[in-house]
């Protein structure tokens, strides 16, 4: 961004805003521009909403964190706080840093930038409507954005728009950053403007993973709306026209699975996303996928519970659920990513392991990533393979075939004169119900021994490299990145620590570096009980301690290494 | 040409001797060979259930899934790939009984499929308990003093959903039921066939007492007429008509072809023009 | 059974019969009856039913064990075997034991009993229709049982038939009775007749936590029919006019647990039951009640998965499902009963816990213990205390009051003018919707804080008595009686052997005797993958190994004994 | 006496300013106390949603249970306890969505409850995808290139499930409102009121526009009369009737009085009894 005003604060390499107002306010149309306006300037983001369940009103934050890449993980508080209503001012102004800038209407403190922001919004299309995008137009020019670029972003954000809408929103954004520009208002770019070293995307959580879903060869998608999952069909269903998928909002749960299984068996690769409650209506269906050997990705973004819980925030308290889910006994992929990255890559790798052994795979996603923003390069589309794994087409052909592996090659019905039968009961080679209890253990035993190789295709967890730590902190899924920088902020203050971040969860693979160390072993968890912390106990693994979190907030990486410390 | 020989599989039944679901069985699989279609070519969808077994019991590709939830499967399966022929079969407990939000939802979304309920008014192989459509007064081994409540009637509902082929068939009246299945294959879109199924065990009646209760609904009965079947469904007489009720098609849900196939080149370049618009 | 016949083969203090036939002979009645003569004649029997999923035809067989009362397991062979199939016979002869007695009809062996069953069925009622009662005619004769008590069961056993088929019946057990006294058969009566000590009751594992219910002060059940959980709510539907219950069927199992769940809002100690599949799609309603802390009890009568699976057969395959089931984190109890006996006053403790805690209550039952009959001393129904944990009327009352404990005592709702609140929503005291986070943590808290009381509640496992043994056997649920029965057969053959036998589940209590032993731990579970090794390693247990069984079918001690030698 | 005062709570409101479920909140608040019930002697039962957050803003006893499962526990509690009054508030997703099966059960089952619909054609919570209920061609975020399927008819349905009060009314009509739920309160058995509740953020049309579209039954329309209710309800106008279509006492499901207390006396005297059974 280039901008040389002098008066401008100095900067870290990371710089830190929070943009607040009620739910319907267009806060979520600001931090996206702003962001945006980062990204299309060279640099990194990583943005994070908070929300509460309800359509307008109440309190809501976008925050993002501009870096140089590396952080991803919020801060405790922030160099800029932007709020567009007064109670939103009173609840997130505690998060302003010392020496931050809060910008609002109508304050008195001097230190405060006091736009008039109504009378702009006025003034750019005669109403207030426009209000959030004179305060882009503000931020915009605090942080030294180009004018230009914020009209570009608006011009495509609001592309199905009258052209008046447009206009006047340009018009606001304009009438903002000019009342900045002339009031001299602070600055907050010591980020020395960067060539855009081409484009990288903005993405969100569920977008990657949907992205990941298309790109994995998904055709069929069967969904019920639930927070924080619905961003999934959503973006698959605003896309179909493009990747011919073919989109579904089911009635209920138990119908989305049981869709998603009947396409599976009918031969396309095949998937259905939900939250904890629709998950545990989706449990029958998950042992069914287990029984028929029928592929199925299930894409669970946690929030916390019991019950409805907090519908619109985070936690990680559905993994020993995920994991044990549905009746009887039958394996299953769990894997958890990590980031935006992650999640686009894990997905691909769930629809081809779950294609290769025709077994469930469970995508633990959570509020935080699902709602979060990323700056990513683009994928690499090469890496799309989408191996077939069909059977060819033979006489003979048995969908439930005994082999060593425990793999039975499927078959798309209709293909070929072979008949391909899926049955929910113990069945026979042919698939037919059975009652002889010989067979009954063989396919047992044939459906289990998939475990042994799937357990090869696992990835080791991500530790990051120390010798000799006095403590390791392992994490799954969307808390690794945060405890990854908490293991370096311990490391930087004298305690030698070293992270050890899980994103394919299951089958569990433990390291030696957890195996028989002297360090001492933390679980960090968005939960109460240590859930993952009890899986590696199974495998022998000593951990001293659980830092856990329950709130429905993520972890800061600052609280993370703060409960270190008082452990010692 | 198809011989119905070729839907012969060597399974042996689970059915009690005697049973009406035979009937049902030979006059699926007449209407399946009379209509032409190759076992490869059709999916047998069932939950669980007696009449969920039928499946077993033809020759050709099935999806015998969970108790209730026949219909979100077979619709799936026909919208992903409408090449393939669909025909569900299910009981009175599981269609109307456990899988009732899906009888609602399926016919709704009025996927191409054709669905036949062995309606025997009872759950029988859970043992005998009272299922929606069993009978005002009727005592079983749970409802000991007799079922409390007036039964589901299977196609007025379906009617007041705006289901597009509502028909009413007997197992005893094999060459008119085999018909029925044989038309719903003609009509496109969501065909329900409620089969009136004595249960020799557990049911009220034989399946003699059927044969001369039911009567065949003829030319007279215009099927294109919403009202008049209502008025057919409603009106109680003595004897039970059998036939095509309402008849009209209406926009199937659905894929236009086969979209089962994930082809790399394809995805590669949507993956990348989508990637695109996040930049 | 008083039988001076001095042809009687000897007799261990095991007698074991089997008796065979097509589902719809009536098979459970001839062995439901024999089993009633057993215990009529002041001796104890343990029976157990094998059945196929379907109404007429295949398999079905009704296995007896007469002892002292301590044998509680099945055997590999029988004394007897009875069949009134022809297939039925050649799948189940095997069975025989070498110096056995086989009963059916159209034997050319010499060594087999073959009476004319179908011609006295005729004679005695004019049709085929009671060959199973000449059946029972003969085998009563064989035991040695008196003609006079078989008819007072028969009368009472078909007392809302009409006159004419009880006399029919009980005819043809005559003409049984007869052919077989007159025929001179071999004899299995070493059991030397009995004074009856008082009446021991007759009843099967369904009818023994059904009546457990009943004692428990349960006032409402809903469930959907499923094998093999069905005969529980058979049983309270067909007692309530004399208990006042209210027995619904309902029209799926979400409804069931959220009718019980409605019901214990209301007041009523409430439950329901269910199998595997059932369970799946009450997981939902599971975290429901955790979230609103409204008591609920349920019955998980196991049978094998995944999905429908074998419907009729038994399994131990849903314990680690039942433990995490339901999204989000709350605490619950698990008991697993091992006897019939067990079962009742578990029922009873998971009333009284589900009350005093606001926590759901499962109780693992299976196949095994559903279709098995007991003989029991009649329970003690003094020891029925049905203490009222609802909180006395009072200013102030709050539904979820945040206390040491961590319990909120309850109130029913119209019974004062205090409010009474249940919310799936995180909520505050007064059970409003909260989205404060700090209400959360609190509340998160205080449910998961009677999780440490509760754990007080749990009796320690069963330990049979041995001093240094090379081998502890640990069993769960209806494995117990037969682990037990095992490790006095290792320990006589000079292994010394220990059993270990929870039915308490959870919160898990591990006794010293499992910590730090020198003795190899084997776990015998009926299951595939050792569920129940796997909890006990997170507390540090040391599993040698595990020995599973998972065709359909309970072990037998001979099974178990036989795995650990080959272990050694 | 009893005023609506009574009623009033401290809680803050979640729902959008100027919402028309703050006339349904009215209405059921003026129903209440004009029938004379007291806060403790009622439980609002309701389900997930914006509809089902009703309950929190009253003064009395709740039961705010699952998405989609209001019915089974309401059911459960006026079953084992006929004392209290049971009012569910729902809406269209939490009613005839995701608790379809159970929409089915509770009208045939037909407890002595009062179920307020919020029908505002779409699921506003989860920001405004499709309900069974929006209309043919309605775009929206998820069903972005329209809606495909005809809506679902609650009243229709109803009536073919033979429910015995089958009610409609309008979020913008608050006494008439209030008048049907106090009516129904007088009714014995399942009673079905389902509202016009125009969503200002996601629905089609304003509340105004309904204004003018609705008007209320008279003494012309003969509720007793089934056929008249259906032809009613067939009968596509340009306006929109509003009140009751269709009322009809029949049996009810429940216990006759208050079974919620377990006495250890009678209970240990069946127990004996039970027991003899056995021996
Ligand atoms: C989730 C679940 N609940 C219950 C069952 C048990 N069950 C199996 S079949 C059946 C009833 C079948 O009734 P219906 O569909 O009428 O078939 P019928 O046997 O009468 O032909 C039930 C309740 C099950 N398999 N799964
Ligand atoms: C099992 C489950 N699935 C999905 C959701 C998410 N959800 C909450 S409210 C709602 C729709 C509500 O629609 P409606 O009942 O019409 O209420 P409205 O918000 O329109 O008043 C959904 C899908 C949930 N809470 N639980
Ligand atoms: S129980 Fe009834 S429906 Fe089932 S197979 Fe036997 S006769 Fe037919
Ligand atoms: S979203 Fe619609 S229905 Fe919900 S509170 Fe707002 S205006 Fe009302
Ligand atoms: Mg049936
Ligand atoms: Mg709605």
């Amino acid at each position: 961004m280039n901008c040389g005003a002098s008066e401008a604060k100095k900067l870290t390499m990371r710089t830190t805003l929070l943009i607040c107002g009620k739910a319907g306010q267009g806060i979520q149309t600001i931090g996206y521009i702003i962001s945006k306006l980062f990204v299309k300037s060279g640099y990194d983001i990583f943005a994070w909403q908070d929300f509460q369940s309800r359509i307008r009103g109440g309190e809501t934050s976008f925050r993002i964190v501009v870096s140089d890449g590396k952080v991803r993980s919020l801060p405790e508080s922030f160099d800029i706080i932007v709020s567009l209503d007064k109670e939103n001012t009173k609840f997130y102004l505690p998060l302003l840093k010392k020496e931050g800038i809060a910008i609002y209407q109508g304050a008195t403190d001097k230190n405060v930038i006091s736009p008039p922001i109504e009378e702009l919004s006025e003034k750019a299309g005669g109403s207030k409507f426009y209000a959030n995008m004179v305060l882009t137009g503000i931020i915009a020019e605090v942080v030294c954005g180009e004018l230009s670029l914020v009209n570009n972003i608006i011009k495509r954000e609001f592309e199905d728009k009258s052209e008046d809408v447009v206009s006047a929103n340009i018009n606001a954004a304009k009438l903002g950053y000019e009342w900045s520009l002339k009031n001299n208002v602070k600055k907050f770019c010591k980020i020395t403007p960067k060539k855009s070293d081409g484009e990288k995307m903005l993405i969100s959580g569920n977008e990657a993973i949907a992205l990941g879903a298309i790109a994995g060869g998904c055709k069929f998608i069967s969904a019920y709306p639930m927070t924080p999952s619905s961003g999934i069909i959503t973006y698959l269903s605003k896309t179909s026209d493009k990747t011919g998928i073919l989109a579904e909002q089911a009635e209920d749960e138990i119908s989305a699975v049981n869709m998603a299984i009947g396409a599976s068996y009918a031969g396309a690769r095949a998937m259905t996303s939900t939250s904890g409650g629709g998950f545990s209506l989706m449990v029958e269906g998950l042992s069914l996928a287990g029984m028929t050997e029928i592929p199925l990705v299930i894409v669970l973004a946690q929030r916390p519970g019991p019950a409805t819980g907090l519908p619109t925030r985070t936690e990680q308290g559905d993994l020993l659920f995920a994991l044990h889910a549905g009746h009887g006994e039958f394996p299953r992929f769990i894997f958890a990513p990590t980031s935006a990255d992650d999640a686009y890559k894990l997905m691909l790798k769930a629809f081809d392991m779950s294609q290769k052994y025709r077994v469930p795979v469970i995508i633990l996603s959570d509020q935080y990533l699902a709602d979060s923003y990323w700056t990513l390069n683009n994928f690499d589309v090469n890496a799309i393979a989408l191996t077939d794994y069909y059977a060819q087409t033979q006489k003979n052909f048995m969908s439930y075939k005994i082999t060593d592996s425990g793999i039975s090659a499927g078959m798309k019905p209709g293909s070929s004169e072979n008949l391909v039968t899926a049955d929910s009961d113990e069945h026979d080679e042919s698939g037919h119900i059975t009652e002889v209890l010989a067979i009954r253990k063989k396919m047992n035993e044939k459906r289990w021994r998939k475990f042994k190789l799937m357990e090869k295709e696992i990835s080791h967890p991500k530790i990051s490299p120390s010798k000799d730590p006095q403590i390791i902190l392992v994490a799954w899924g969307t808390n690794s990145l945060i405890v990854e920088e908490a293991a370096e902020k311990l490391s930087q203050s004298g305690i030698e620590s070293v992270a050890v971040s899980y994103s394919e969860l299951w089958p569990l693979r433990v390291p030696e570096a957890l195996m028989n160390v002297d360090s001492m072993i933390f679980a960090v968890e968005n939960n109460l009980t240590g859930q993952f912390a009890n899986l590696l106990k199974t495998k022998g693994v000593k951990i001293a301690g659980i830092i856990s979190k329950y709130d429905g907030e993520p972890f800061t990486s600052e609280q993370i290494a703060e409960a270190v410390r008082k452990k010692l | 040409m198809i011989t119905a020989e070729e839907y012969k599989n060597e399974i042996k039944s689970a059915w009690c001797p005697g049973c009406s679901n035979f009937g049902i069985l030979t006059a699926v699989r007449n209407a399946l060979f009379s209509s032409r279609i190759k076992p490869h070519e059709i999916v047998l969808v069932s939950g669980i259930g007696q009449a969920a077994k039928l499946p077993h019991y033809l020759r050709c590709n099935f999806f015998n899934g969970l108790h209730g939830r026949a219909l979100p499967a077979a619709t799936a399966i026909k919208a992903v790939n409408p090449n393939l022929k669909v025909l569900v079969t299910t009981g009175d407990g599981d269609c109307y009984g456990e899988g009732g939000n899906h009888f609602i939802g399926a016919v709704r979304r009025n996927p191409d499929i054709k669905v036949v309920v062995h309606n025997n008014e009872i759950y029988a192989l859970t043992k005998g308990q009272a299922s929606p459509t069993t009978p005002y007064g009727t005592k079983t081994k749970l409802q000991f003093d007799g079922v409390k409540i007036p039964p589901f009637d299977p196609l007025l509902v379906a009617l007041a959903l705006g289901c597009g082929f509502v028909a009413r068939g007997f197992a005893g009246e094999l060459v008119h039921l085999a018909d029925l299945i044989s038309e719903s294959f003609k009509f496109k879109g969501f065909a329900l066939i409620d089969v009136i199924q004595p249960c020799i065990i557990f049911g009220q009646h034989k399946p003699e007492f059927y044969k001369d209760k039911v009567f065949k609904l003829t030319r007279e009965h215009c099927i294109s007429d919403y009202d008049s079947a209502m008025k057919l469904l409603r009106t109680s007489t003595e004897k039970i008509p059998i036939g095509i009720f309402y008849k009209k098609e209406r926009e199937c849900f659905g894929a236009k072809s086969d979209i089962t196939c994930s082809e790399p080149e394809v995805i590669k370049r949507s993956v990348a023009e989508l990637m695109s618009e996040f930049c």
